[in-house]
């Protein structure tokens, strides 16, 4: 049972890193990622790694980390505003990039992991996003065909989870977490709160173990990319 | 503008604000109207920004910013939000734009030759959402028309935008799908909109 | 923000119902119906009505009372045998019937609640379920094409919901509720309790409230169709 | 049948047992190998049957029949379920059939001309779960072969099946597509397994 438990995000890595995978990181800018697994997945060296995560960190936190050491070969995102090394090598050409739209993005991922290779949206068509893809019409409307994504390895961020890999995420660190949890042939976890099986209530299991393959209780820095607040006494 | 737009929140409806004046109109939602705001990173009822030490990193919008929860708030992941998105479920959004077309074509996510950050959910909402709303300046700083015949820039959308609202007034898209002068700014004249709007639409 | 909450299944109802509609009604065999909306939806006299539920209820209980009553056209399905008087609607052709295979049924009400028009599976791929069906390959192998699924009203079955319409199921109960919950143009739920908006944990509502139009409450039979027992002292 | 398919759990698989003879199978589950049983309709962790009185009107299997939770289980709707079978997560199925093929296709939901119940899940499984395995009868009531060249009733699945285990004995699919004898049931002959087994197999 315990045998999904590891000590650390380097032995959770351990034997799963390769050069040219392909590599989903959960999160939502810089809530909800898994930070020590991407530190770890710097320090395996692997090279010309395939990254599909929703952003790409910032400058030295995150995937940023992983920009830095020039480990990424290609990126899979909707948006990568925040990073000026990102820029940097993709306006020199030395960085792929491939942007999504993020619902598209979103739903791509949970097809992987469900066995659905293709779905047709609405989203992009018209668009740069529709080019080259093949259309439907569905009672005279145009859609677009749009793939499912797997990867090798998925990291993912929860709040809590058991022995047995069943996750529960918090508030908007949910995310993408969820679904990349599905559609890694391994998938890799790091928690919060690392608790014995049969304490969390399985009504309410967002991520249910089977899709789980190793787990390690991590503390997280979790910065915050843009504090805003209001003044007290206001509404 | 953002004071204007928040008068088509109607009560009851589920909301999605994008970045920059959207995001102003929550503060104009008129009392006793019962809006629930969407954030497409996973959450419905989106309350203000948290007071000063309160902040939660695991609790932010989609841009970025720190906000808390309300009573009615739930949580879910990105691909049921935007199946919600997608699904039509949500009544209205109001976003930001770089151009707009007589036919109801939007442009706002990128700009050939400079960087480019990527769409985010942009091109899930106006494809997804019921009713679509812009809020832009009429004109660019070079006082050009940001209203045209056809879009100049890579589109975000096709065909989707139901009303937009500058700083000269408000164009309503009717059923023949003409967009229609329907209110004009404090202080702006008709001929002022005429001169400023490259588009073909209603002026009567 | 009560403005949901309707005292009995008939007002929650009214001014909903349709010849001709088409119906989804949640549940697993007679696990998780919304058992008091069945009733209601009977007694408004609606007639040809299309009915998706995975099952067709029993005699005399569940989507068995619209049966007796002749109020339904067509049934989409994954399975049907517990029902006599359907058996003899159908033999005498008095009964459509659409057969789907039940993970196929759950992905299409679920991708019409999601605003996909069609979506790749490899469930069916060789057998009637293929017939006139759009097929594609992807990866060399074939794939068929199903397309989503919604309705004019979806009846919904969950254990516990808050004024705003945010529900939770419990355990097996659960099933295809949360899906027709996304894919009716009018939903409306039945719950076990009824409680104050903020009392559910934001975290773990499965089915959020913008999906919801009218909810109730009410006391539910739940009828067990099978009951299975171990003796005690037994493992 | 059921004991023998038992063997073919190994510890840590995620397994779903079909109606009949695979839910036996949970009763031969070896000591010290940790199985996780799936019911389609929603669970994970599928407990034994509660004792009288304490049977749960919200808490069954894919079969109808009253179960109980474990420390392990999660409960989930059926779009998430059968994502999870599809997706290839779960590791082995066993299900009962009417008839087999030599190439691996199976026939267990209908017989033409009488009164057809649906296939519930068991297309959904047998498309979608990495292994699965059939145990059944090798022979009609008739004494007809059930292990065929090609199904004559209406298929379920196409080219999906692994293993065959009858009351005759054990066939596995070998790298090369074709079936072999591998285990012989006690009492059994080679020329049996021959003389009631219509499907071109390897018998060496």
């Amino acid at each position: 049972m315990s045998k999904k438990v590891f000590e650390t995000a380097e032995q959770a890595l351990d034997g799963l890193t390769f050069d040219g995978m392909c590599v989903m990181a959960g999160g939502f800018g810089l809530c909800g990622i898994p930070e020590n697994l991407i530190v770890a997945l710097r320090d395996s060296g692997a090279q010309n790694i395939t990254a599909i995560s929703n952003n790409a960190g910032v400058d030295g936190f995150g995937l940023g980390l992983l920009l830095e050491t020039r480990q990424i070969k290609k990126m899979m995102s909707s948006y990568v505003g925040e990073n000026k090394e990102f820029e940097r090598q993709f306006l020199a050409k030395e960085l792929e990039l491939e942007f999504n739209p993020q619902g598209t993005m979103a739903e791509r991922i949970r097809a992987g992991g469900a066995g659905i290779p293709g779905f047709y949206t609405k989203t992009g068509v018209g668009t740069v996003i529709a080019d080259g893809k093949p259309t439907r019409e569905f009672d005279g409307e145009t859609y677009i065909m749009e793939t499912g994504l797997t990867c090798d390895v998925a990291l993912v961020k929860a709040w809590r989870g058991d022995t047995q890999g069943n996750l529960q995420y918090n508030k908007t660190a949910r995310n993408f977490n969820p679904m990349m949890a599905t559609a890694g042939k391994i998938t890799i976890v790091e928690v919060d709160e690392l608790v014995e099986v049969g304490t969390i209530d399985p009504n309410f299991i967002h991520t249910s173990g089977i899709f789980v393959q190793r787990i390690i209780q991590a503390k997280c820095e979790k910065r915050i990319e843009k504090v805003t607040t209001r003044e007290r006494g206001a509404a | 503008m953002a004071r204007r737009a928040a008068l088509e929140l109607k009560d009851g409806y589920y909301a999605n604000l994008g970045i920059g004046i959207p995001t102003l109109v929550a503060n104009y939602i008129p009392d006793g109207v019962d809006v629930t705001l969407q954030s497409e990173n996973g959450m419905l009822g989106m309350g203000p920004f948290p007071y000063e030490g309160e902040e939660d990193p695991d609790l932010i919008n989609a841009g970025k910013q720190t906000i808390t929860e309300l009573r009615r708030s739930s949580y879910f992941n990105s691909a049921d939000s935007f199946a919600m998105i997608r699904g039509g479920h949500i009544d209205l959004s109001i976003l930001g734009a770089m151009e707009i077309s007589e036919n109801g074509d939007i442009a706002n996510w990128m700009i050939p030759g400079k960087m480019v950050k990527g769409m985010g959910g942009a091109m899930d909402l106006v494809a997804g959402v019921k009713r679509c709303i812009v809020t832009m300046d009429h004109t660019n700083r070079a006082g050009a028309s940001k209203f045209l015949k056809a879009c100049t820039l890579p589109l975000t959308g096709l065909n989707c935008i139901a009303m937009v609202i500058t700083d000269l007034g408000v164009f309503e898209r009717e059923e023949n799908d003409r967009f229609r002068v329907s209110e004009l700014a404090p202080d702006v004249t008709l001929d002022e909109v005429k001169a400023k709007t490259e588009a073909d639409i209603i002026y009567t």
